[in-house]
């Protein structure tokens, strides 16, 4: 059914794994100032796809299950979204 | 019949309920076979399905840590630098080569290749136990030096975080084991592997919750 | 029967005009679904088991009519609702702030010429007024009916109330956030007073205002304050346990503290608790009460004990 | 009819194993509804105390302490145990594979151990009742932190609800994903299925919310976390946010089951196609998309910054559109049609009537200039329950009437049902029409105590609840005692699936998974339809 790729196609993501792993700490050495967080943060994401993508097989699933692995990530922007404008939208009126 | 008779009854009753429900027709003993196909797709949206209230649960978390880090950026700068950044990667490590070892699992029982597959999962548990070890002493290395829960807000996300975090890698571990059980008795094969790939499925979820918390906890200090 | 309290401030108005704009688009559509109910099930109501019925499933008009009028109706209130807001949250220039402070179930009045009151605010009319209020311990919520307005009192930062009170006259004050035991006895009164009134209360002779209290008896005034200064939400007067010791038979009772010492209950015990409430704690209550040091004079105080003597 | 249908699900295998253990959804669905049917009862006492204690301002029966337990317990024991779990678990669990052609739900063993966590969730309800939690439903932060109360108990058993909500919200959605039968496309869904599926998706997508929200409150309780409590740097509103952002979408879960069942009693006694089918059934998924959008209207005057009031004010008056479309679909289905007058068909046109009240009533809270006098007082009471009564528990009796033939193969007595009915009408009114003025007079929500010049309106409120008391015994009573003789398999001639098989259906629904052609609510003469 779906048995996809090989064995060595999951070697070599994990090795890709293991490069972001090192690049996320090494970027970590470095202070970019603002830009700390963004940057792991895009790189955590990357992990995040090629684990989603290749070990979850998500690559090969129909939409329907697309949308239910995406969607929690739009609600989960809107709690984040609306609570942060919140926070730092107070003027003393 | 004696009192030990009745409390396995009972025991028994209440962890494997098939068995005492009495069969409703006669081919049928409980549950209902579907053709294989709709059986192995309801499975995996169904868990996709969870996985999403997995997302969300952890999801709180991670708003908490947003506005938090925003309303109190020193705080999490020094709070980061204390944690310990090299047990943190170790464990990072360690993780993801446990969710590759559940891939290879999973493709394995696709080949009917069953030694390869128990051999997986027992590196997948080991790894689990191995990433607890390692956060229990990192817990007890930061109780010795007086941090607890509830001295500050970073502590407490971090606290927070990990600890959900580490309960969601003890469910995995039971998942594992009980298919690793359920392997050894041989229920598993080419043709009947959905249990395996859904519990899959939840240990990577475990881990790429892992791949997020690792750098925003350890490393923007 | 009036169904809106006194309009006393200019923020009343538009709230009370978006209030009926609301009422009225909502009446007419309960009447015009209600009409329609009962006109169908009159009218098509079933005569034989099988009335020819036509197998109408839409009729695209109707569906954009229905549409379109709820979605107007909803901008129209939204922006009678916003713009009345808008008004609401601008801070006037020539505003006078008070701090409020909320604690449990006592309101505490700040003016800026240094005078304190308890559960009673004194504003002067037609003056634009800023409440900076804070909470001291949980959530309450400042809401003055007459007035119209309501904002919560937290722990961790400042909120704020703007308004002009156009009416004379005292009014009620809330708390509608709950908050514990006694939270519906967490009461309080604004008084609006014309500005020479207010001249006259401002220059600290207070006693002019409470002039009518001079000649009761001590024991009826000791009464008035238990209500008015807020003992009346944690001390009961007729035994029952509460968050604090009963005020009945107190006066002459020994009493035990929880640092092992006791002492009878004296009028120099009564007023030390009244300043400094933490000094002597009666066993098995918290350190709670507020103090109320420059809140009550002296004369206040020996009323008060005048009135717990007459509570046998 | 079936062969091997010779005995139905009721009496197919006696005694506490054969209900306990069963993995029917036929059974589940009967034992959800017992169980809230309980839960109802309790909780209803427990409103029936409240408002005999408001007859006189001052200490009545109770002391201000059992009031506020008493108001916690009828709200936190309504939401989480009767009306979040309520139509959706109960109807939900009965009707759903039969209006889809399919012998049970996808997971059979989760549905179950969904209801044993139900059971769990409950039980742990009963026994945070040792010290009964005083802080609210809402369980506001920081009093409910410092509340000497038991209210880690109360949480931790609405977790465990929670979570048994969201396995039967998953069941629910791959169930009607893959176990639609052949040529039951999705245009052909009956709107009960549609509104279930809509309910499914708000529970599985919104409960982990309130999930993590009380893991961390009671976090906050056991290790003094500090997120939301102003002493330790935490801020009371983030609490708010978190909780509003579950319980803004929990009050839709509450209302589109009930929405779904007037979907299904409209045509079925007005004998023509539902109005706008696809309108309907659409707009249940813009209610379920957009509710996650509005929360912020619960927190207008709770120190939320001006700007975001504004966009909150926005989108729930963007809510309230679709809400107005469904009600005018509804009322149009009547035009023209053969209208039979059953006391499901009372209760559905008293939801409709009642919820356009609750609705508009919605209007006044959220423009923002009425909501700052508005809030908390006991107008928002008397909308929320207009909607919750007026609507849920309407549209839920109206289901107990309609599919009670279906459910227990015996008719009720139609006469004593409908006096019930005038009953329930008539109290519910008196109830809550009062409290509306209370409401705008500025009367605060909670309050043990009140001014006395509300005394009249709070009297006429209370014998409000002795008629609605009266009018809900008579329909229990009429309910559990059937008249004699069977019940056809089709009394009301509804044409949708559930009603083509046996009255109390046989255990696996259908023998031959039926194929479905001709459109779901096929009522009327075919001559029409071509104009």
């Amino acid at each position: 059914m779906d048995n996809h790729g090989s064995y060595k196609s999951l070697i070599n993501i994990w090795l890709l794994l293991m490069f972001f792993t090192v690049t996320t700490v090494g970027a970590a050495q470095f202070d970019f100032g603002a830009w700390n967080v963004p940057i792991a943060l895009i790189i955590a994401s990357f992990k995040a796809g090629v684990v989603a993508l290749h070990f979850m097989h998500l690559k090969h699933e129909d939409s329907m299950t697309w949308v239910f692995a995406t969607y929690p990530l739009f609600l989960l922007f809107l709690l984040i979204a609306f609570t942060a404008t919140d926070m730092f939208t107070r003027v003393a009126n | 019949m004696g009192i030990y008779d009745i409390t396995t009854k009972i025991i028994k009753s209440i962890a494997y309920p098939s068995e005492m429900v009495p069969p409703i027709t006669e081919e049928d003993d409980g549950h209902h076979h579907f053709d294989p196909e709709t059986e192995h797709s309801s499975m995996k949206l169904g868990m996709w399905l969870f996985l999403a209230t997995e997302l969300l649960l952890f999801g709180g978390l991670f708003a908490a840590y947003a506005i938090y880090r925003a309303k109190y950026p020193e705080m999490f700068m020094n709070g980061s630098k204390s944690l310990d950044v090299v047990l943190g990667t170790v464990n990072t490590v360690i993780l993801i080569f446990s969710s590759l070892t559940v891939a290879i699992a999973v493709k394995a029982i696709q080949e009917n290749r069953i030694k390869l597959v128990k051999i997986m999962l027992w590196i997948t548990i080991v790894c689990a136990a191995i990433f607890a070890v390692n956060k229990y002493f990192e817990y007890s290395y930061k109780f010795g030096k007086g941090i607890f829960p509830g001295t500050d807000i970073f502590y407490s996300i971090y606290f927070a975080a990990t600890g959900v975090h580490m309960l969601h890698v003890f469910i995995g571990m039971a998942v594992l084991g009980v298919l690793l059980n359920k392997v050894y008795k041989g229920k598993y094969s080419k043709d009947n592997f959905t249990a395996i790939e859904v519990g899959g499925l939840y240990w990577h979820l475990v881990d790429l919750i892992w791949i997020y918390l690792f750098p925003l906890l350890y490393l923007v200090g | 029967m009036n169904w809106l309290p006194t309009s006393a401030s200019t923020f009343a108005e538009g709230v009370d005009f978006t209030l009926w704009l609301a009422t009225i688009i909502s009446v007419i559509s309960c009447i015009l679904i209600g009409f329609l109910l009962i006109y169908f099930v009159i009218k098509y109501k079933r005569k034989t088991d099988n009335d020819p019925t036509p197998a109408i499933t839409h009729d695209s008009f109707l569906e954009t009519l229905w549409t379109i009028i709820p979605t107007i109706l909803c901008i129209v209130i939204f922006i009678y609702g916003y713009v009345y807001y808008d008004q609401y949250t601008v801070t006037p220039k020539n505003a006078v702030e008070i701090n409020v402070t909320g604690k449990r179930w006592i309101w505490t009045f700040d003016y800026s010429n240094g005078k304190k009151t308890l559960n009673d605010l004194y504003v002067p009319i037609n003056q634009p007024i800023r409440l900076v209020m804070q909470s001291d311990d949980v959530l309450h919520s400042f809401f003055v009916p007459a007035f119209r307005v309501k904002q919560d009192l937290m722990g961790n930062r400042y909120t704020y109330i703007n308004f002009t009170a156009t009416k004379e006259g005292v009014y009620d004050l809330y708390c509608t956030e709950y908050c514990g035991a006694s939270h519906s006895n967490m009461l309080g009164k604004v008084h609006v007073l014309s500005k020479a009134e207010y001249a006259l209360w401002e220059d600290g002779s207070a006693k002019k205002v409470k002039s009518a209290s001079a000649d009761i008896p001590l024991d009826k005034l000791g009464e008035q304050l238990y209500t008015k200064n807020g003992c009346v939400a944690c001390h009961s007067i007729d035994g029952s346990d509460g968050i604090a010791p009963s005020w009945k038979a107190l006066f002459g009772a020994k009493r035990a503290f929880t640092d092992g010492t006791s002492a009878v209950a004296d009028e120099n015990y009564i007023k030390e608790s009244i300043l400094y409430p933490t000094e002597k704690l009666v066993t098995g209550y918290g350190p709670i009460m507020p103090s109320y040091k420059g809140l009550l004079d002296d004369k206040e105080i020996t009323a008060i004990i005048e009135y717990i003597k007459t509570l046998k | 009819m079936s062969d091997t249908s010779e005995t139905n699900y009721l009496d197919n295998g006696k005694g506490f194993a054969s209900w306990f253990y069963t993995v029917d959804h036929k059974r589940i669905g009967v034992m959800y509804l017992i169980a809230i049917g309980i839960f109802f009862i309790i909780a209803a006492f427990a409103s029936f105390l409240i408002r005999w204690e408001h007859l006189t301002p001052g200490e009545g029966i109770v002391s201000a302490h059992t009031y506020n337990v008493l108001f916690t317990l009828h709200g936190s024991m309504m939401v989480f145990l009767f009306i979040v779990p309520g139509v959706a678990a109960s109807f939900g669990n009965f009707l759903i594979p039969l209006m889809i052609g399919a012998k049970d739900v996808i997971f059979p063993k989760l549905n179950l151990y969904s209801f044993w966590l139900y059971l769990l969730g409950a039980s742990i309800f009963l026994f945070a009742l040792a010290a009964p939690a005083d802080t609210g439903w809402t369980f506001y932060t920081p009093y409910s932190i410092d509340s000497g109360t038991n209210v880690i108990m109360i949480t931790l058993g609405v977790f465990v609800l929670g979570f048994s909500s969201i396995l039967t919200g998953i069941n629910f959605i791959v169930t009607m994903h893959k176990l639609r039968a052949p040529g039951m496309t999705w245009d052909r869904l009956p709107l009960f299925c549609w509104a279930a599926y809509a309910t499914s998706l708000l529970q599985v997508l919104a409960t982990p919310v309130v999930g993590i929200t009380l893991l961390l409150l009671i976090g906050e309780r056991y290790f003094g976390l500090g997120f939301f409590d102003p002493a330790k740097g935490g801020d009371p509103v983030m609490f708010q946010h978190f909780f509003w952002f579950y319980s803004h979408p929990a009050v839709y879960i509450m209302i589109l089951p009930a929405m779904g069942i007037i979907s299904e009693v409209m045509p079925v006694f007005s004998r023509k196609p539902i109005f706008g089918y696809k309108a309907i059934a659409y707009s249940s998924l813009a209610i379920a998309l957009i509710s996650f959008l509005v929360w912020g209207h619960h927190m207008f005057v709770s120190g939320q910054s001006k700007l975001v009031n504004i966009i909150f004010s926005v989108i729930t008056f963007a809510v309230a559109v679709p809400t107005a479309i469904k009600v005018f679909n509804w009322l149009w289905t009547m035009y023209k049609g053969s209208i039979e007058l059953s006391t499901a068909m009372l209760y559905s046109l008293a939801f409709i009537f009642l919820f356009t009240i609750g609705g508009l009533t919605g209007l006044f809270l959220g423009a923002l200039a009425v909501d700052v006098h508005l809030h908390d007082t006991y107008f928002v009471v008397a909308h929320m329950h207009y909607v919750m009564i007026g609507g849920t528990v309407f549209g839920f009796f109206a289901a107990l009437h309609f599919w009670y033939p279906k459910m227990w193969g015996v008719m009720f007595d139609e006469f004593k049902a409908k006096i019930a009915f005038v009953l329930i009408f008539i109290g519910f009114n008196v109830i809550f029409f009062p409290q509306f003025i209370l409401g705008t007079l500025g009367m605060p929500r909670r309050y043990f105590n009140y001014a006395p010049e509300f005394e009249s309106l709070h009297q006429l409120s209370t014998y409000g609840t002795w008629i609605i008391g009266i009018g809900f015994i008579l329909m229990m009573y009429t309910l559990l005692k059937p008249i004699p003789g069977e019940a056809g398999p089709n009394p009301y001639k509804s044409l949708s699936l559930e009603w083509s098989m046996d009255s109390p259906p046989p255990p696996l629904n259908f023998d031959k998974i039926p194929t479905i052609t001709e459109p779901v609510y096929n009522y009327g003469t075919k001559i029409e339809k071509e104009s």
